[in-house]
């Protein structure tokens, strides 16, 4: 039964305008890292989620500082709206010795304890079972945690996913799977990697609380998010999340992403790109005027260039502590 | 209930247990997780009453999903718990080889330090009749991607003394069992650690050194005594565990004898021996009168019948031989 | 929906008769190897299927020869129903040269391309995908060929078996899920492993068609496997067929099978045993009476006994040709 | 289009795609599977275009479920076709290890002699950034585990030749290319089988023979340049498939040159070389005038940071300052 009020309600005008500067903050960071990568100063394959923000930033609003966070190689979002520090992020992105993981991670495997990130992941769905046993220990020492993980449609067929998935059922643990369904898994659509392609029937078919949204509202994620993490919080067990959305850049900075997406589809999403709509909703609802959000959107230009600053002026890794072996 | 401080005879399965056991008690954030591991006490009775002592919040019993459990335990392990987690048959860790070393081997390194505090523990091993898919020993695959700790103990004061050191120990470790050694019983001190990194010098011997662990060990063991009878007197080193490696241990035994065998029981291609020569002529060149031979299970998957199970595994007559051949006999 | 007849009402009396042969034919067969397990002739584990002898007999029955079929260590009665020699199975399962697999396999894994056996298994869930492929395979070089796979309720929680629910969903692909829901895995209770004991709702979940029925009924099977086999050829896609049974044995021939299972709960079950069940109503309906019964369990029995003198009259199998290596 | 029996320069890729090009048209069994390999082409794009040519019933993309459809061409292997797989990453590999490593490698021996032919192609190794869980070359665990062929040729020559050997082999074949040599070009005489099994020495010398193969045989043949340059002539020997493995082309080319230096960009513990010295120390012990050494990766995942992953993996002058330490230099 849906509560009388979306928590929503409880957000005050700072809130609000925090959820903008949030995504704006997501939207500066990753164009900054694709220029990084364009002028050579980033390696290897970079996984950006333009059009996808208002996921992290709504998710990140509902959720706790100290509530856990596993995710994927497109992830910076989340790490950024979960806290994590954005020079030490951009530094680790950049391989230098101040990143989060001392450039010994990389872009794909951010970890950041402190602030609940236990993992980025290079491999599809790698990353769900560590987020399912984070809860059972947050279930185990009665820490009142939430783990979240975030994956794409695409991983829902990896083996171990749907292991996760039964295993947080049947324990009835705090763990909010939340799929990003952005209709394509690298180049493939949905339905040609699926029969049935409403997701929420299969996480169903495992007992779970399912619910499917408009993935970019990001009012509508912080809701669905606060009201998982609270049910989580109740001991209520698992709910998975279905977040309808689209990436409207390419899979990552090499592919066009056209070729087996029409450009009609793609501009089609463009339109209903989550910074453009909450900001018409945000002047519209008269939270904020164009000078308001144009002050939101330099503070957090500047917030990414000095966060960049830091990273470049960092230096490389040492060599030595590395070749000293992997143990603790 | 088994007290730390004392000496017990116990069989290796017990000796397991008691380690387990005695951190549960020492330590709360220790917690234990496999198939049928609780309600029933494991296939092979190891943790056998250990939820009526912790109770079923610490004693989980799980779905036959090893993917997702063992990448639930790395969840816990970076959260505060220390879970020590049982994989029924080393055969089945394959279907859980993503999560043990993309993920869990690989946390410390690419996180650029977080300690990862589990155990787990499997059983592994031969001569039972139990075919193709329940009888492998795969160490070598735990060897060759760095990120594990892998023990691999013969005895039972060896078995608990390296599991507490394990459950101790702030890095992934695999703990490795054979199905064999179980009944084999012995003296345990219960509560004394063993380091893990040093290998140990079980048979002294002068004319050659056989190198082995685990279960292969014991026949070792058995062949030196052939050998003795013979008039050839072997050194055996147990080399426990697999890494950290203790090469020194080997090299001294070696600078004694001139002459290595290394004996297991999992195949020889990449297998931990080919391991151990490779890096045994390279350090110890000149000590080496002959070349390094080993004794492993022929490389082709354990076959079902007895005659070829036989004809595939390491014994100590075949040990034996091949010690002989070493020493140009 | 339903057709207006069940596929039984073809069976000729023949058939009605062939198939309690078949049932009493596993049971006679399965006794005989445990006997030879206890009496030191065979070595290893020993799953027997005790209690739930309709499956075979009535998914066998409904097969074509030439349709494929997977299976787990508990697939002794499959193996026969689908044609396998008697004499060349308990051979193999004894280790002998003349066996199946020339003594290399052993009881856990029995092939028989020539009879459709793509393997039995001892990896819970391991033979899946090879239905899947086989299906595949069929579909494409149009074989009209169904392929059957048959594993237990534990088993659906393993991320291959999902992984290939999915795959021949999407593919629409002939294959047979029978999942013997015996409501045990090992000493673990159903409920113990999964949140949701309907397994029916997560096979739906993956867009496939389900169905849930009493696995004791021998008729029963035949039905539903026979509708399963007709919508599969029909390229209707994969069918999830969720047969309720039970073991009346242990796991394997050293669990007593209680400790985990209470005396009352077998004892039921032993009262809905298929064997003893169809007697009755062979009989009822008087198909056969009861002297016709006897001489069917006395002709599997003798069937039984000639298989087991040719296996123990069977050499050890050779070592050179094992050791020559792997590689055909 | 491409026709038999010409030679053409073709980058590898193009002679990776030739060889599945050719023989699916002259086998209507070959069929073609993996993730994005058909609408797309494959990450690496090698399958570009086969769609069109053989349409989408033999050119399959498949969920990503990589245990899945690798048991999903066993089953097809066992009834009638002769599967290509495409596994994006040698990465992912480890997520599917039960398909591979319990089922489809052991079917053969399990099955009493069943043929399965099938072909797994796979892209693996670092150099570009792609941190832990995308730059590994794993073929030590495939070579541990009896039952699968594993070729990792060096060329397009070779990548084209021993292509078609795997899809025409009844025996499961393991095909690893390297990402690094996907833009390398070079002379391939199409439809020109070579045979899988045998060695090949990519260049003469006498003086010391280093052993490699794949990306690393490529880095070795610049060391051996760069050791010219300093008087040394090095013979490198091009393993290529490194199961069955060719050790007398390796044993005659050091009765030659006493030495040996084994190059890969695998780990070294268990890894292949640690196997080959094993093997050569064993069998040509008396022609060894100095230790097998080993050049390859560091044992710590593949670092992300440039600095790092310079540190850990291979490259020619780590390889020539090897090859002069094994010479004493
Ligand atoms: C086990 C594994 N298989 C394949 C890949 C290659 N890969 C990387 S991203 C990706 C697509 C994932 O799609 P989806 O889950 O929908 O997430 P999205 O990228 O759309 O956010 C694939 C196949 C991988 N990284 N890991
Ligand atoms: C991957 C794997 N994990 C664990 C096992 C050990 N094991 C063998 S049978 C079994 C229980 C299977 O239960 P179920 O699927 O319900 O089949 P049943 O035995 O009841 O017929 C388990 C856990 C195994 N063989 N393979
Ligand atoms: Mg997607
Ligand atoms: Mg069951």
């Amino acid at each position: 039964m849906p509560p009388a009020k979306k928590p929503r309600s409880q957000l005050t005008r700072d809130d609000l305008l925090g959820l903008y500067r949030q995504i704006v903050l997501m939207m500066r960071f990753e164009e900054r890292l694709l220029a990084e990568s364009q002028a050579g100063n980033l390696r290897g394959s970079l996984h950006l989620a333009k059009g996808q923000e208002a996921l992290p930033a709504g998710a990140g609003k509902a959720l706790r500082p100290d509530d856990y966070l596993t995710m994927t190689y497109r992830g910076h979002g989340y790490a950024l709206a979960k806290g994590v520090d954005l020079g030490r992020m951009a530094a680790e992105i950049l391989g230098r010795r101040d990143g989060l993981c001392g450039g010994q991670g990389g872009k794909m495997h951010l970890f950041d304890p402190a602030h609940g990130l236990l993992g980025a992941n290079g491999i599809v769905a790698g990353g769900i079972p560590t987020a399912v046993g984070a809860a059972w220990s947050s279930q185990h020492q009665g820490l009142g945690r939430v783990a979240l993980t975030v994956f794409g449609d695409g991983a829902v067929n990896q083996g171990v996913a749907m292991e996760s998935f039964n295993m947080a059922a049947v324990w009835k643990l705090p763990v909010i799977f939340l799929c990003e369904n952005n209709l394509y898994a690298e180049m493939t659509p949905l339905g040609r990697s699926t029969a049935e392609t409403d997701l929420a029937h299969r996480f169903a078919g495992f007992g779970m609380t399912t619910a499917t949204f408009d993935g970019n509202d990001v009012l509508e994620v912080y809701d669905q998010v606060a009201l998982a993490a609270a049910a989580c919080r109740a001991g209520k067990g698992p709910v998975f999340l279905q977040a309808m959305t689209y990436r409207t850049c390419g899979h990552y900075q090499l592919d066009p992403g056209l070729g087996y997406r029409t450009k009609e589809e793609v501009a089609e999403w463009e339109a209903k790109s989550p910074a453009h709509r909450y900001a018409g909703w945000l002047t519209k609802e008269k939270h904020t005027d164009k000078a308001g959000l144009a002050k939101l959107e330099s503070e957090a230009l500047a917030a990414v260039d000095q966060a960049f600053s830091f990273a470049l002026a960092s230096p490389e890794p040492p060599v030595d502590k590395m070749l000293a072996g992997v143990f603790v | 209930m088994s007290v730390a401080g004392t000496l017990e005879t116990l069989t290796f399965g017990q000796a397991v247990k008691a380690a387990i056991a005695e951190e549960m008690r020492r330590d709360e954030r220790v917690v234990l997780l496999g198939e049928d591991v609780a309600h029933h006490g494991g296939m092979f009775q190891v943790t056998k009453g250990l939820i009526d002592e912790f109770g079923d919040e610490r004693v989980l019993d799980t779905p036959i999903s090893e993917s997702g459990f063992i990448g639930m335990a790395l969840g816990a392990a970076l959260t505060g718990l220390r879970p020590v987690v049982e994989l029924m048959f080393f055969d089945f860790s394959l279907v859980a080889m993503d999560q043990l070393f993309n993920q869990l081997a690989k946390t410390t390194a690419m996180s650029g330090g977080l300690p990862v505090p589990l155990v787990i523990r499997t059983q592994g091993g031969g001569y039972k009749g139990a075919a193709a898919q329940h009888s492998q020993m795969l160490e070598a695959l735990f060897l060759h991607m760095p990120g594990l700790k892998v023990v691999a103990p013969s005895s039972p004061a060896d078995a608990h003394g390296l599991l507490l050191s394990a459950i101790r120990d702030d890095n992934p470790v695999f703990f490795i069992e054979h199905k064999q050694l179980y009944a084999a019983s012995g003296p345990v001190a219960l509560g004394a650690e063993q380091p893990i990194g040093k290998a140990h010098v079980a048979r002294e011997g002068s004319d050659v050194t056989i190198a082995s662990y685990s279960y292969t060990l014991q026949q070792a063991l058995q062949a030196a005594d052939l050998l003795a009878a013979d008039g050839v007197e072997a050194e055996v080193v147990d080399i426990r565990t697999l890494n950290p490696l203790d090469l020194d241990a080997v090299g001294a035994s070696l600078c004694k004898t001139h002459h290595l065998v290394i004996a297991h029981e999992a195949h020889a291609r990449c297998g931990f021996g080919a391991d151990l020569a490779a890096q045994v002529q390279e350090k110890y060149f000149d000590e080496l009168d002959a070349p390094v031979l080993r004794l492993c299970a022929a490389d082709v998957p354990v076959p079902f019948a007895k005659n070829l199970e036989d004809a595939v595994l390491p014994s100590p007559d075949k040990i034996k031989s091949r010690v002989l051949e070493c020493l140009g006999k």
